[in-house]
């Protein structure tokens, strides 16, 4: 494990707990470090990405991995530059796909080396980034709810023909 | 079952859009699926039809004003949820909590979990084209939800956990009902072993299909009773005991073939564990207070100290994680929720190919997805 | 397992089945027949109301808006008024959106006078939006406080 | 039953009023017999499930199943866009046909069938088979996906279901020695132990195997593949709506009643039954009680099991059914040759 004891110059105020173990990683170490969670019989638990870029210009990633065996929690934290891609691990864990996805069309954030880096919860062809702090909701549409309102306009069913 | 190399000649293949609007895709998935004749080449789950955007809701709401939608997350369990979130919270914060109300949660969660496993044997079975043993399931079921509705004033989406304990107390007569309920559900056991796993077409619907082998469940992290079906003895009750958990006995139940039969008898099996949970929970409930006097509850604003935390419980469908990152404010900075669903759906890209349609919904019934988990 | 008592097992298993939902078929039912039977509904928390004190005969609104405050679906509009010689305000508007209320009851918690409860409804329906808004101070057209009769 | 024949021989012209007559009323019953049988349905799998069923229209819901008709009566009837229209609209119609002449050939009492043919049966096994054509071209013609799986499961399924049904009834033919079902029912009855008794008693297996092949061609849980709703939507009626979807509907019940009447003619006695040689009129009342019967149990099976998959329901007719109705057959055949 001290192998990938990559440690960054990260801040230390954010106390972690809840793992048996956090340790910072680089971002350039995360795919080696994961894969010696992957061979030491870990799983993927969860990954987290942190809007940090108010106050560090940076995203801060956390990822979790447990044993089924004796549970023990590892937390990977990585203090990512909001601007340059993070090396995808979803080659290691498969489950970091669509958590990677997750991440990208949150916060912006992309991954080097993933397959299909698109969009997953969010409509195709989003254009925002809704869990950053500095996105501000565009204001809710308002509606019309009495029962004499015309129908909206139906451009997406054309007539049938007969 | 596989009789041709897979192939993705798009002259030998066609693709079929199973869902977003599809009986059996429980809720809004959609499953793009790839197939040759009635052979599945490829699956690719499509999601985000019910996105409700509940971490950035999280954000933007105090602890306590987060409470309802910690059940709306999975509306089935949505109990263990409320409960997650209230011990996730009060463990960050340092709040106590009586001992009442920490066995009284055991009890409440352990009843919901029982009615979605029973939810989900209906469910599943409907899947399966029957649509009888559905209405047994809801009959027991309806008894569960009428007794957790007799504490908390809801029957699906509670928000009865607070910070230091219960929105309300287990009444005089609870245990008295509890037990009614569980001779009840004990009756019926049986029947449901005739009836359903016993049952000739049944078994061969279920057992060698979807197989899930235990690699696949690491990489992609699947947990609860469908990693249960492949072998694992995985419980968050007994690898990190949360709660009053530590102090009741029950059993793991795990089966090692990792198929459709499995996942289902894992279920069956863990209902049983729970109602013994609840049975000694029962035995053990102790008087005292059901909120912490003097606790804060929710009617003052609950600050958490700066700092990151994951918390876990094991809901009816697995591993569900909340982790906290809070700056100080009475808001959370960020909450992520790990919703058992999402790895569970992941991993189906590979457990389907190579089947037939049939079994891509036998596959997908048996996971136990609730898509608004898988979504948030 | 030979391949004839794999058959013959099969065919006990079809048999037993149709004994369970045989057995089913003559039993009484366990439904209810809504809307002639009705459900026990003394335990549901439904939509919020008032509670009338038994003392005063109304309400003890004091118009904090702290369930306002907690609401997390921004279901309140509320306004008071302090009666003449009166230490505390008294609501003269108390609405509730019926429909972004999630029932989670913590206004019921946070009310300092617990002058808030769950009513036993669990029939609301409405055609429009605008319908789902609740007035709860129409139960008491005429408060006792503003006309005199309590102090 | 003879003085109406009288009349429809005599005074109203023979051929011609037997076939207005006929028409009409097997069309009204059939009519009459869904709705009863929608209705029947939806009782048996209430109380299966504890509950009720229908209790709304008429005493116990029995009005139900016609506010629902008429519903499906007034109903938009969608003709999708990219249909093959023709074969689309022909389809329902085309569905209903060779079940209603199935049904002119069951004899319902002592004096007649509606048609009374010498190779009745052999008649009405091939007609039988042929709803699936309308059902594929339904399914074939909506231009969907669900559909056309739909209607290539129910073809494989009725060819590989008509051979043990066949060969079911070629058993009792053996013993019967004729494929006129009117003499089938009226010719002196096997005895065992010097009783006679229906051909059911002394072919068990045959009734059997009869049974799951109708159960099978019907497309009746378990073997609803064609229509498997958990997995195909609505199968091969997934893009039909309104009375054109009513028209499957009503031919999924005609058919269940069609060959439910075959089977009580072929293994439970028919018409026959006691005094009914002395009351006439008995005749169609005992079929009908049996065919019933036999539905029955086809709705009592339907909301017991789940439904089987597409290739363990071809393994189970050609690896199990087609030769255990062949033995039954050749057993049948040597048991006859050695009582002879």
């Amino acid at each position: 494990m001290d192998a990938l004891g990559a440690s960054v110059s990260a801040p230390t105020e954010h106390p972690f707990s809840g793992a048996a173990e956090a340790r910072w990683v680089a971002p350039g170490r995360l795919v080696e470090a994961s894969r010696v969670l992957r061979e030491a019989g870990y799983f993927f638990e969860s990954m987290t990405c942190v809007d940090r870029i108010a106050a560090h210009g940076v995203f801060e990633l956390i990822y979790t991995f447990n044993r089924w065996e004796a549970a023990s929690r590892v937390a990977f934290r990585v203090w990512a530059p909001a601007t340059e891609p993070v090396p995808s691990i979803s080659g290691v864990f498969g489950a970091a796909n669509w958590n990677e996805r997750e991440a990208w069309e949150f916060y912006g954030l992309a991954f080097s080396g993933h397959p299909n880096l698109t969009w997953l919860l969010l409509p195709e062809g989003t254009e925002f980034h809704p869990l950053l702090k500095s996105f501000t909701a565009p204001p809710a549409s308002s509606y019309d709810d009495s029962l004499t309102a015309p129908p909206p306009p139906d451009d997406a069913h054309p007539p049938a023909h007969h | 079952m596989r009789t041709h190399p897979p192939t993705t000649d798009p002259l030998d293949t066609y693709t079929l859009n199973m869902g977003p609007q599809h009986p059996s895709t429980h809720g809004v998935l959609r499953l793009l699926l790839t197939l040759r004749g009635e052979e599945i080449v490829t699956a690719e789950p499509v999601i985000g039809y019910s996105h409700r955007a509940h971490e950035k809701m999280a954000e933007n709401r105090t602890y306590a004003q987060f409470l309802p939608n910690t059940s709306r997350q999975d509306y089935l369990s949505g109990m263990i949820y409320n409960f997650a979130w209230v011990e996730a919270v009060e463990k960050m914060a340092g709040i106590p909590v009586p001992e009442r109300a920490l066995v009284a949660r055991v009890i409440l969660a352990e009843f919901n979990r029982i009615a979605s496993h029973l939810l989900w044997i209906g469910a599943f079975l409907l899947d399966l084209g029957a649509p009888t043993p559905f209405l047994y399931c809801w009959d027991d079921r309806e008894a569960i939800l009428f007794l957790l509705e007799s504490v908390t004033g809801s029957r699906l989406t509670y928000a009865s956990g607070r910070f230091g304990g219960l929105a309300r107390d287990l009444d005089a007569d609870f245990p008295r009902r509890a037990r009614e309920v569980i001779a009840k559900l004990r009756a019926r056991w049986p029947e449901y072993d005739r009836l359903i796993e016993d049952n000739v077409i049944f078994r061969n619907r279920a057992i060698g299909v979807g197989v899930l082998t235990r690699d696949q469940c690491r990489s992609y992290g699947v947990t609860g009773p469908t990693l249960r079906g492949s072998g694992v003895p995985y419980d968050v009750r007994k690898a990190e005991p949360y709660g009053a958990y530590p102090r009741f006995e029950f059993d793991i139940p795990t089966r090692p073939e990792g198929d459709v039969f499995a996942r289902y008898w894992v279920r069956v099996q863990e209902m049983r564990q729970s109602v013994r949970i609840i049975e000694q929970a029962l035995d053990q409930l102790p008087g005292g207070p059901f909120l912490e006097p003097g606790s804060i509850g929710v009617k003052k604003r609950l600050k958490l100290p700066v700092g990151t935390q994951y918390y876990a419980v094991e809901s009816a469908r697995g591993h569900y994680g909340i982790l906290l990152v809070s700056e100080g404010g009475a808001e959370p900075y960020r909450a992520k929720f790990r919703t058992p669903s999402y790895p569970n759906l992941a991993v189906l890209t590979e457990a389907m190919p190579g089947t037939l349609v049939a079994d891509a919904v036998a596959i997908l019934g048996s996971t136990d997805l609730v898509m608004p988990e898988v979504d948030r | 397992m030979n391949f004839t008592a794999r058959v013959a097992r099969g065919i006990k298993s079809l048999l037993v089945g149709l004994g369970v939902t045989g057995r089913h078929l003559v039993r009484p039912v366990v439904t209810l027949q809504y809307p002639h039977q009705r459900p026990d509904a003394s335990h549901w928390g439904g939509p919020i109301e008032l509670v009338t004190f038994p003392e005063t005969g109304t309400h003890d609104c004091i118009a904090c808006n702290a369930c306002a405050r907690i609401c997390p679906s921004d279901c309140f509009a509320i306004e008071g008024k302090r009666p003449e010689g009166a230490k505390k305000m008294r609501a003269t508007k108390f609405l509730i959106d019926f429909s972004t209320c999630s029932l989670c009851g913590l206004c019921v918690d946070v009310c300092p006078t617990d002058t808030l409860q769950y009513s036993r409804r669990y029939e609301d329906v409405a055609y429009r939006r605008s319908l789902t808004v609740n007035d709860l101070l129409a139960p008491f057209p005429e408060d006792p406080y503003f006309t005199g009769k309590l102090a | 039953m003879s003085a109406l024949h009288a009349l429809l021989a005599g005074p109203l012209g023979g051929f011609g009023a037997t076939l207005l007559v006929g028409v009409v009323g097997i069309m009204g019953y059939l009519t009459f017999n869904v709705l009863f049988l929608i209705w029947l349905e939806r009782k048996v799998a209430g109380h299966i499930q504890r509950r009720l069923g229908p209790m709304e229209v008429g005493p116990h819901g029995v009005l139900q199943t016609v506010a629902d008709m008429l519903k499906l009566l007034g109903k938009q009837l969608l003709t999708p866009v990219a249909t093959d229209r023709f074969v689309y609209l022909l389809a329902p119609l085309l569905v209903f046909l060779p079940t209603m002449c199935v049904a002119s050939l069951i004899p319902l009492g002592r004096a007649q069938a509606f048609a009374d043919m010498p190779y009745g049966l052999i008649i009405i096994v091939t007609l039988s088979g042929l709803t699936v054509l309308a059902i594929f071209m339904a399914g074939w013609a909506s231009n969907n996906k669900y559909a056309v799986l739909g209607g290539m499961r129910s073809v494989a399924q009725v060819v590989a279901y008509e051979i043990p049904v066949l060969l079911a009834v070629l058993s009792v033919v053996l013993v019967a020695g004729t494929t006129n079902l009117h003499q089938l029912v009226t010719n002196p009855w096997p005895r065992l132990l010097g009783v006679p008794v229906p051909y059911g008693v002394v072919e068990p297996l045959a009734a059997v195997i009869f049974f799951i092949g109708i159960t099978a061609e019907t497309n009746r849980a378990p073997f609803d593949i064609p229509e498997a709703e958990s997995e195909l939507v609505g199968g091969f009626h997934t893009e039909y709506s309104g009375m054109r979807f009513a028209m499957f509907f009503f031919a999924e019940y005609t058919n269940m009643l069609v060959l439910g009447a075959l089977g009580a003619t072929l293994f439970l006695g028919g018409f026959r039954g006691p005094f009914q040689g002395a009351v006439p009129l008995l005749g169609p009342v005992y079929l009908l009680l049996k065919t019933y019967l036999v539905v029955f149990v086809m709705m009592w099976a339907r909301w017991t099991f789940p439904r089987l998959r597409f290739d363990q329901l071809m393994s189970f007719a050609w690896k199990l059914l087609i030769p255990l109705a062949l033995a039954n057959l050749v057993a049948t055949a040597v048991v006859l040759g050695v009582l002879a």
